[in-house]
């Protein structure tokens, strides 16, 4: 048990998937000797040798091309692109290959590898450094996609990621990686994939979450009888847990970064105007980054979700 | 230092038997009568599977189907050089590459019949889905290959293109990391001269494919494609190199598509009849009897029973895949991914007694 | 005036772009000898020359970054990707480029180009030939994204889309292409993007569908008081119109062929859900494709949404 | 035709300046005394606008910012070469070209501060904005070449990449492209033997990047990256070949990253100080101005003054830079788009009156 912080737990994740099954590969840009550029993979290199984890070119495509290879020959590489923005060039890769050699070969071939990748505003970052775009990946169906928000579950989540038989988008929220520290088992787990986790329970409003947004939600939730679910996997998402809270409060509150149009949170709005509408007291409201393109550092906290803006949907939902 | 050459290339092509069916001695693989008599029937095989594909195409009884009249050598020759430990990874033209594996070739008509069922590889036989996105399974195989070496298996994984997949920006990625990583792979290109209607000298201006090694710093030939003899020992020494460690070869096999670029096409809108014609000399089959026959191990009535034969083998086989029942809904569902979500499980439900 | 189907609709509508705009030009795989494998731009290359129709080699990620240049630049391409599964490698360059560089360069320069292409099921083509990922491209601001439904809003759309000053993404439901035909006006004209058009009126239910799925739901529809909403363009979608019709029935199905999770109908439910749910008598319900790796043509029909499925969701609606 | 060889290639390295300021008198290009002192004071301005954005950095005032110490020749002497109708397309770590271009150094100082303001270059000046998908933008380069053709306009796309840039698909199907259409486009890879911590070595294993040119039959390259006139010399010759319809080149300069990849890096990690010594030995601006002593254009007092001059410019710049008012939310939403759908218009009337 030690105290630590996301991305310290990410990379405790890694050293014990290589260190318990010879088939891990980790492997991607800048992940061996400079242990990656936020040092997810610190030390791998030097304590598992470059057999196991090696550098690549500067090609995100054959990155994840390279993956699927290595995953349909029996490995479970697990890549690492360094940043959510450069996945767009492996999006081939990704909706052609790695979602569908399973139906493709009729199962004779599967795809157990894992995509790691930082994602997320908040950090002022460079251009395409805080993109998130998790919806994309949810709507391919063969893909999962999971997003830690604890450096709990994302050592259990990862572990899990790893071990699952199918392709896993694993999103890294980079403002969390060394925002808040805790007590991480120091054994493996596994944090089931497909499962929501109730962060904060309340029974007068639902706010649905994941990732960097369930830690700013918490917060201003603390003063309200509102229930937190963080997801923590989109793709299949906890449709069950999510359906329950909503039953049981009447009142929902989507909160996510990526702009407001096509994000996830319609879907989780569409899954429940269809499936719990009669038991709503109130719109299925949103809170979302805007219909922009992403802003550079000086403008990026006016288009993230703000704690003021959640506060004021919050009490808005309420008064219903 | 002024101006200076500090790099010097070079692009060989190999050729062993000519058109006439003449061969270079020096040259000739080490091949015993059976095996060059066995290369003789798959060549026809390969022919006759295809022919009978268009067939059935123009009955109705099998969709969309990509001809490989022609480039027989360059698929023969290749995937009779290959062991059974190899990786073979296909683009959507190398019916005379599954036949040289032992590929049912009820399956494969199957798979043209839009039946996913025809792709699930017998057990043991190592070859990939057929791949409609051009150029980008190279780096299946390449992740493969280097799977390979991780595990020590002295495999070779062979990859498949065309002429037009060498413009894919994959092609470059996946090339490039055969390259770095030193990876026991081999890229065949058949380069018959079109890609639908994009010719060739439209695809790139560089004078050879192959010269596109150079790029990667690996190893790059030119074959001549419809010389089955001369892509067999081209194949041969570049699987040989990347089972020693020696690294990936890029090998141009020069044939032509003397087809439609498949059946929902018509060629002659783009291209002049005329090209044909000195292909028609050239063409694989027809050198490889005239060689054969020079041999004395071949004939005209060994050739119409050898034909006869192979038809009653196609007859069976269409036979076979007609009467595959046609696939559940299932099937759609339980390889989409291991585990079906809730969601799917009711659609597959809704599925099930939802005849449309 | 002339009976035309959709393929020639398309056809014309580029033809008198070309002749009226000398920054117009037309490029991609096989377009000009082979005038498209569709027969899109046939008769283009040889009317206006192989400076403005040009074949380009197989890379879909040159085509469209050749066309952000090109645009960039001051002129009009069209540029086409065969068939919308093979867009998936033009992505970075749609995503990274097409919609931000008018953001990035502060609008000194602008992306206005047109990327057509074929795309949906129904067709008995081979993998990758029915791909319906329009979702995708409704989820990343500063692209338009359109969807005709008969020849002549194919003719008018592409038109308008053409002289839109942003990137459009223009997307031909192949199953139409040559399944009906009716007389289209011979003169140029614009049908305006980001306004939906109500197929057919009606008062206790609203339908709402673009592209192929259009035609099938009119014929269902007739039989029923049902409204259906043809959106035509899905970004920006015509709001307004959706909800107004919404406001008057009361009952919302949605109906789409791409793959139901994620898919654009859950932002239409969304939207909804977030602004006229009180108006709702119903849940609001999907049909759409299954959450499946789209199969090939044996399996194809048992994933579109059948006239059954949807003659089965409107009566359950109707029953609220 | 046995085994033939069908095509040779070869690689040319370009030096004119070397390390102790001797140049060879054949090659050197016709630049007068005035010229040659410009291409100087370029060198210096880079070095100082360089070394004060890492000061700024350090004092908080600038974000992540990547320096472009020991690159100045490559991108001096090729941004020299430019006319003002060319367009470039730059990468990310150019600040040696956009000041040859006479880009304003506090906008440029305001786009690393985190404003896309820096990046709306002045009206007239043909320069696309900082590009961070590395290689992706090869293929705008091509786009407005063959713009440029298509109106007769005698202008030249030259776009800036690195030794990382090459790997990348896009690489591949842009200069295919290039050589297809024979574009008037030159592409400038500044090879500083880094990509971050991914040793140039490990990019490719081609010995050279100027080869890469051979996959795309077009012209390839080699020059002293750190030989302003070289590059220089290379870079106009290429401009030349491109304005007279001779089709693309790529050039690689060989030179160095001396500093860190970025502010955000520590190369210490994964780099052995000792790699930078015979590269300091190699400093390009260094040997230009032994060059200028020798030929009696140069000395200590002209050296201070210029310092002087220089860094009073760059106290103005980032004044100015620093002066400038925040951008407003507007600016977030009228860029997206030419016109704010109903949505957009909400949603930026709730951003302004809701400060974070
Ligand atoms: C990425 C991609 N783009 C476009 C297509 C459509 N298409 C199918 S085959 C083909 C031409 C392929 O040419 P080539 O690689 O030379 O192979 P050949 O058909 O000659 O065997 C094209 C453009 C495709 N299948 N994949
Ligand atoms: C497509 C893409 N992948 C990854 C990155 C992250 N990244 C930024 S710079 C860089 C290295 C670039 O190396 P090189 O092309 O040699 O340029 P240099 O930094 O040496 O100037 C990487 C990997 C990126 N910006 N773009
Ligand atoms: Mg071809
Ligand atoms: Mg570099």
């Amino acid at each position: 048990m030690a105290n630590l912080n996301l991305v310290q737990a990410i990379n405790q994740g890694l050293r014990q998937a290589l260190a318990d099954d010879d088939r891990v590969l980790v492997f991607g840009e800048d992940v061996a000797a400079d242990g990656g550029v936020f040092r997810a993979t610190e030390g791998l290199h030097a304590e598992f040798g470059e057999e196991r984890v090696f550098d690549t070119p500067l090609a995100e495509s054959g990155i994840v091309g390279l993956a699927v290879g290595l995953a349909a020959y029996g490995l479970r590489p697990v890549a690492e692109i360094q940043f959510l923005g450069f996945c767009y060039a492996a999006i081939d890769q990704i909706f052609t290959h790695a979602a569908r050699i399973r139906a493709r070969s009729r199962s004779r071939y599967s795809c157990p590898l894992v995509i790691r990748t930082p994602y997320g505003g908040g950090v002022k970052a460079p251009e395409l450094h805080e993109e998130s775009s998790e919806a994309l990946f949810c709507h391919m169906p063969g893909l999962k996609v999971v997003v830690p928000s604890t450096p709990i579950n994302a050592k259990g989540l990862l572990l899990a990621a790893i071990q699952d038989p199918d392709p896993v988008i694993y999103l890294e929220p980079t403002r969390l990686y060394r925002l808040l520290k805790e007590e991480v088992p120091e054994e493996p787990y596994i944090t089931p994939l497909g499962k929501a986790r109730i962060a904060r329970t309340g029974d007068q409003l639902t706010i649905l979450a994941w990732g960097s947004m369930t830690e700013r939600v918490c917060k201003v939730a603390a003063s309200y009888p509102a229930e937190v679910v963080d997801l923590q996997t989109l793709s299949p998402f906890d449709r069950e847990t999510v359906l329950a809270s909503v039953r049981k409060t009447g009142r929902v509150l989507i909160v996510h970064e990526a702009a407001k149009t096509g994000g996830f949170g319609a879907e989780l709005a569409a899954t429940i105007a269809e499936e719990a509408i009669m038991a709503l007291k109130a719109p299925i409201m949103r809170v979302t980054g805007y219909d922009v393109v992403l802003p550079l550092p000086l403008l990026e906290d006016f288009n993230l979700p703000s704690e003021k803006r959640i506060k004021t949907a919050i009490e808005e939902l309420l008064r219903y | 230092m002024p101006r200076k050459t500090i790099a010097h290339f070079e692009i060989e092509r190999l050729g062993i038997l000519d058109a006439l069916g003449e061969v270079d001695a020096e040259l000739l693989p080490p091949l015993n009568d059976t095996q060059l008599l066995r290369l003789y029937e798959l060549l026809q095989l390969t022919r006759l599977v295809d022919e009978r594909a268009l067939n059935l195409q123009r009955e109705g009884r099998l969709g969309t189907y990509p001809s490989s009249l022609g480039q027989e050598a360059a698929q023969v020759g290749s995937g009779f050089a290959l062991t059974a430990r190899d990786w073979v990874f296909p683009s959507f033209r190398e019916i005379g590459v599954f036949l040289c594996l032992g590929y049912p070739i009820s399956s494969y008509y199957r798979y043209w019949m839009g039946d996913e069922r025809g792709m699930l590889a017998p057990p043991g036989m190592n070859i990939f889905p057929i791949n409609i996105a051009v150029g980008t399974h190279l780096l299946h195989a390449a992740g493969v290959a280097m799977g390979a070496r991780y595990r020590r298996e002295p495999l070779v994984a062979v990859v498949y293109l065309g002429d037009g997949g060498t413009s894919k920006g994959d092609f470059h990625e996946a090339l490039n990391m055969a390259g770095i990583y030193r990876l026991p792979m081999v890229a065949i290109c058949q380069n018959n001269h079109w890609a639908i209607s994009v010719p060739r000298s439209r695809q790139t201006v560089a004078e050879t494919l192959a010269q596109k090694a150079i790029a990667f710093g690996i190893r790059g030939v030119q074959v001549d494609g419809n010389d089955v003899l001369a892509v067999y020992q081209a194949t041969h020494e570049a699987l040989e190199r990347a089972r020693n460690g020696d690294g990936p070869t890029f090998i141009e096999c020069l044939t032509y598509r003397m087809a439609d670029h498949t059946t929902a096409d018509d060629a002659r809108r783009y291209r002049d009849e005329a090209e044909l014609e000195p292909w028609r000399q050239r063409d694989p089959l027809l050198r490889m009897r005239r060689f054969l026959e020079k041999k004395g191990l071949w004939n005209k009535s060994g050739q119409v029973r050898q034909e006869e034969a192979l038809n009653q083998q196609l007859d069976l086989a269409v036979a076979d895949a007609e009467a595959m029942e046609p696939p559940e809904v299932e099937e759609m569902f339980r390889n989409t991914c291991h585990q079906l979500n809730t969601r799917q499980l009711e659609q597959l439900e809704e599925c099930r007694d939802g005849k449309p």
